[in-house]
């Protein structure tokens, strides 16, 4: 099993460059990868947050990236989402550009992410509606979505008027909604509650199972981590590297029992122990 | 009907335009002459320049002089007002309490004086006042001040004495904010002859029109000398002041009024003592070159009808 | 009793413009009747308001009002469909804003009668001239504001519209319009001031046969300092008449401000 | 080669004000090429520029230019000292802000051209009228500006001073002080143009023997047009150039707008 | 265990009134408490949150706040605080005017909480500030926090400059430099890595025993809320009311040992079971 977590990580460390004449920066890369990074660096204000640093994001499955506080874990996900820009190195995706990709994002700052001048459901029909599709479609398309995610939130209030969980909820729907290639999402249950955690993470699940969607997660919950994960995405502090990269390689779909699989309990304390010695306080 | 556009500047100068208007001497010569309201010479002579009028009923002669010098031939006077202190139009006033008889008497005295705007008025108030042996900085100190703020500064006591123009000077004595001390200062101090004419406004039109349009503005011409006949010999032409220009109406029966003159009318020594003026504000630097004031006067309506 | 107090409280917030109005007319009463200036500089209010009163009744001032409103308006409107999209445009490209930044700065520190000669050269003598130099003027303090609300925009719902697939276009349109909107109004409450002012001025300065400045130069001219407090009064007026329409529209707009 | 690129484009970045007055200039210059105006009345821009480079250099216009600074920087220091207290203090007690309103409201729709009697009573004829007018302007703008932005001001911010146990007052100036300094800085913006704009008006309309609206008044009634245009050259450059010095400490000021 | 939890229930629910003359709204509550809510209502747009609620916040104990999202649970300790207007009812402190007592607060809405013109370090001065401190004593004062708390940011940044849970880690040190005597935590650690979670809820904890604050932590982590607490409070959906009031008898320190306690197990699967029947989705 951890032989598969590291040759996922010799993949991308240890790959001999397949130099094309004249372009030594595009290493090689696994088939199946969906997104590509190579040679990225980074720095604010002088402080150097990424150098040179790899990281190959499989097409169809979770991706957890799990670090300590202000490690970049924010940061890498929206120089991929091309949110940010990068100092140096490319971010490739793979068959189309990223604008031609859609993309779902939950930012970790919830709260300043929706459009305060739109209503809950405005928000979320607002993705729907850049996409270009009629009113009657996007209207069907929320209601499918609601009555899935059968949340008791006035979704006619406006943002600011909702609590916290709420707004996060709100945005989590919101990314959805667009049924996207590639999820992005920031700490997305932090402000849930306990059941709206677990109801969360099961919808999560589900949908990605349907979809095949790419999805990259940030959680500072290793369990959820694992659980979601196809694999673990492991960070050191500041200038950042990867620790490990582990697989998960858990059948899906995965339930209550998972969290007592033994296999499940040993990546976790294996991922735990890592991170214990690569983030020490 | 023949359009002609007319600058107003709505002071009692411009009367001939609403005499001619309303007693319908424009409609007789089949003339549509349609107003333009417009605050002293500057907008008005631009309005010539960019073509937007065709004539101003009372265009201050120093600025339609300072227009030819920049662009010659632009306008063209057919009639001019004089002006003395028979015809009250600028004038020196003092502050209640200040005792002058003329303008002789502020010598002696350390005054604060207002002055009509504009470098043309700067160096009218000033050949005055130093006619009469006074030093600016030692005697006195002259400040420029927008016409519509004299009667406040005066009221305010901000001034001692002021240089103004009507119908500020009629206001000033009404309501006591400041007496008349001397009016026709131009004509005694600048042309030399207490009775002599000083032509400071006139009845202008463009040299465009004329030359475009002759037999308009021939019938132009005719309108408004019958415009001024009526004033020189009928008195009721006044009631016309009221409402149409800044008059008080319980003033529009006693208000001074300039002499209103055709060119054709004028004596030689009229045109002398304009020439005069001219060449003074030429001396004192205001226009910036000397101008043969002949050049600009015309008769436009005579020939065809003699 | 508390339904009474509320009542009470909310009748006051809707009576509270007119405790400024109270203020202003007593500061003005108190100042003729200590005799600050003489009572003919500064005559008392209420022979102002009936000055006033006289000049809507069965004067000319209600013409000139409307003459007024007109202008101003007009000139306010064209300045708000030009400076406001701009203003998102350009406060969207910084960049862009800086390159131009000295033609705003420069024009709106240039006084309005300085620019009048150039606008008379451009729209004549007319109407035209005052309704331009207002709408000109207006355009730049809108588009100002537009741009710097604009560039004081939340950043994460920018980039939350961006990664959601929303071109420059549409994030100009459903972001960047409504963050500065808040600033927008206060451009706009700005602006038509400004406008009005502007073709106050250009009434009083340029010429015309009506209008509120019109009446206001006259009544210098003649002296009749009632009417002058009369016209001025009306200006003023007008003017917060027109801020206030801005003030309910934001307030029942623009309800997110500092959410 | 990076360096040289980012080395060029910060050289841009200084410059880029710069192209605004090229491109100014550059349609002036195009437009009376073109003949769109009677040269008379709008001369090509290299004759103002001479008019300009001679009335600074041996003209008097350097002298009109630096009393024209003098009276603005004044009556500006004078109004931002009053406006941004008295605009904190009420934008932070909205019910009394929406009572004095429209006093606000009324007197920034007025034109200053309209109070100058009011103010030649009060302060007389000389330097003082014209600064007291340009800070009474202003004023009115800064506090506008200054109460809209503590309007705005997020409230968690204000909510986590209260709670750490700040008073009345310390409120006021630790947080809603900030809170608006981005707004403040704008209204300062705006402040010191109409400040400028004021002077230049009262210099043209109210008895001056200097500064930059005397020389523009006079070369208008004259008509000497480089002259004016020079005038209003000088009045714009110098707007932005005080402009520029607040979008200067603004810039290394106020470093969190928007975040 | 469960009868002092519910005894504490009691003594708000149940607790005869010993009316003074004409002051029928203060009811009895009991010896030791430090805050007494009575008859708190409030509503929102109509929506009422909370309707004649009364609670009793004891002096010196942690009270954890568990509840479904949107319940109130940020809206009553603002309301305690004095943040938020009430509707009607009274919030009494015991002993002293809440102006007089100094409170401490982490906002879950932490991002915006800092001020972003002061640099981090100067964000924890400033509470100290208003406490008249000088230089010296602010400064050693902070000193004394920081070695305590030996986290690895740059408190020379400003708030905007830092990530989420650096962010949420200033604030935390901001409302303890103040030493407060009642301390209110909304989600404190939500935004904190898994080492670091683990490490403020012992300084946390010791924080507490060697000052006795009074403390009041929503949390949606339910160890967490236990692990801390001396009290849970649960709460229902709205309209809110008090589901259960928990007593958490476990001896401090707690340390992770406590965690496989079998009274700690029984507390948590208790307020789990009365979690799961007053806050179904
Ligand atoms: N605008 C900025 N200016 C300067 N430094 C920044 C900026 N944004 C982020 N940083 C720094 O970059 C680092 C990474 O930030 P990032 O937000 O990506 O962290 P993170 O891994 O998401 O942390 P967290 O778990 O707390 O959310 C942090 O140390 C932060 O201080
Ligand atoms: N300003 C407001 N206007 C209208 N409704 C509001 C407002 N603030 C809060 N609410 C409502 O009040 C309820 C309680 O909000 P509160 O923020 O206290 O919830 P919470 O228990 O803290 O939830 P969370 O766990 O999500 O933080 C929510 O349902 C919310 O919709
Ligand atoms: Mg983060
Ligand atoms: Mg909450």
């Amino acid at each position: 099993m951890f032989g598969g977590s590291r040759a996922a990580v010799r993949l991308v460390q240890d790959g001999t460059a397949m130099t094309m004449a004249g372009e030594p920066d595009h290493r090689w890369f696994p088939p199946g990868t969906h997104i590509t990074v190579r040679g990225l660096s980074k720095q604010f204000n002088g402080t150097v947050i990424y150098e040179n640093f790899d990281l190959d994001l499989p097409r169809g499955k979770v991706v957890s990236v799990f670090g300590p506080n202000g490690c970049g874990k924010s940061t890498i996900i929206n120089m991929i989402a091309g949110l940010i820009p990068l100092d140096k190195g490319d971010v490739l995706f793979d068959g189309k550009t990223i604008d031609e990709t859609r993309i779902g994002y939950v930012f970790q700052n919830y709260r300043e992410a929706l459009f305060p001048w739109l209503r809950a459901i405005d928000n979320i029909h607002y993705p729907l509606k850049l996409m270009g599709l009629s009113k009657r479609a996007r209207e069907e398309r929320v209601a499918k979505l609601l009555t899935r995610f059968d949340v008791r939130i006035d979704f006619h209030r406006y943002p600011y008027e909702l609590s916290g969980g709420q707004q996060q909820t709100v945005s989590i729907l919101r990314s959805l909604v667009m049924e996207p290639e590639v999820l992005f999402l920031d700490e997305p249950f932090s402000a849930l509650d306990y059941e709206m955690t677990l109801f969360m993470r099961d919808q999560m699940q589900k949908a990605f199972m349907e979809t095949n969607t790419t999805m990259v997660i940030v959680s500072h919950d290793l369990e959820e981590a694992v659980y979601l994960a196809d694999y673990v995405l492991l960070l050191t502090r500041r200038p950042t590297r990867i620790a490990d990269y582990v697989e998960v390689p858990l059948p899906r779909p995965r339930s209550a029992e998972t969290l007592s699989d033994p296999k499940f309990v040993e990546i976790k304390s294996h991922c735990l122990d890592v991170f214990r010695r690569e983030a020490k306080l | 009907a023949d359009k002609v556009k007319v600058g107003v500047f709505p002071v009692s100068s411009a009367l001939p335009y609403f005499v001619a208007l309303e007693r319908g001497y424009f409609k007789e010569q089949n003339i549509d002459a349609e107003m333009v309201k417009l605050m002293g010479a500057p907008p008005i002579v631009q309005g010539m320049l960019t073509g937007d009028l065709d004539a101003g009923a009372n265009l201050v002669t120093v600025d339609g002089m300072n227009a030819d010098t920049k662009k010659d031939g632009l306008v063209y006077y057919m009639s001019l007002y004089g002006q003395n202190k028979f015809a009250q139009m600028e004038q020196f006033v003092a502050k209640p309490g200040l005792d002058a008889k003329t303008v002789k008497d502020f010598k002696g005295k350390t005054l604060k004086i207002m002055s009509a705007p504009g470098a043309g008025n700067m160096a009218m108030a000033r050949a005055v006042l130093g006619a009469v042996g006074m030093k600016e900085g030692t005697d006195y100190t002259l400040t420029e001040l927008a016409m519509n703020l004299h009667v406040d500064a005066m009221k305010a006591g901000t001034f001692d004495a002021g240089y103004t123009l009507e119908p500020n000077g009629t206001v000033m004595n009404k309501t006591g904010a400041a007496h008349t001390v001397e009016a026709g200062v131009v004509s005694k101090y600048i042309i030399g002859r207490e009775n002599a004419y000083a032509f400071m406004a006139g009845g202008a039109i463009t040299g465009k029109f004329m030359k475009e349009r002759p037999e308009v503005a021939r019938r132009f011409s005719a309108a408004w000398r019958k415009a001024l006949k009526d004033i020189e010999q009928d008195p009721t032409t006044r009631e016309l002041l009221k409402g149409n220009t800044f008059t008080p109406a319980d003033l529009v029966m006693t208000i001074p009024l300039p002499r209103m003159l055709m060119i054709d009318q004028l004596s030689a020594q009229d045109k002398k003592d304009f020439q005069k003026v001219i060449d003074f504000t030429t001396e004192s630097g205001v226009l910036k070159q000397k101008v043969d004031t002949a050049k600009y006067l015309v008769v436009l309506d005579k020939k065809a009808a003699s | 009793m508390n339904a009474v107090l509320s009542f009470a409280s909310a009748r006051l917030g809707r009576l509270r413009p007119v405790l400024g109005v109270v203020l202003l007319v007593f500061v003005w009463w108190l100042a003729t009747v200590m005799e600050l200036a003489d009572p003919v500089l500064l005559p008392p209010p209420q022979e102002a308001l009936k000055a006033l009163v006289d000049g809507l009744v069965s004067g000319p001032l209600l013409f000139d009002f409307w003459q007024t409103i007109y202008r101003t308006v007009l000139s306010f409107a064209i300045a708000s469909a030009i400076a406001i999209p701009l203003g998102v445009i350009l406060g969207a490209a910084e960049k862009l804003y800086r390159s131009v930044e000295f033609v705003i700065d420069f024009f709106r520190s240039t006084p309005a009668s300085a620019v009048f000669p150039l606008f008379l050269v451009l729209f004549g003598v007319g109407d035209r001239t005052k309704i331009a130099v207002a709408a000109f003027g207006a355009v730049l303090v809108i588009l100002f504001n537009v741009a710097y609300g604009v560039m004081n925009a939340r950043k994460t719902r920018v980039l939350a519209a961006k990664v959601m697939g929303a071109g420059r276009w549409r994030v100009l349109i459903d972001v960047y319009f409504w963050e500065s909107l808040p600033q927008t109004f206060i451009g706009m409450r700005n602006g038509i001031s400004l406008s009005l002012v502007i073709v106050v001025v250009a009434e009083m300065f340029i010429g015309s046969t009506d209008g509120i400045g019109h009446r206001l130069i006259e009544a210098q001219m003649l002296f009749e300092m009632p009417t002058m407090y009369a016209a001025i009064f009306a200006a003023g007026a007008l003017g917060y008449g027109m801020n206030w329409v801005f003030l309910t529209i934001e307030k029942t707009f623009v309800h997110w401000g500092g959410k």
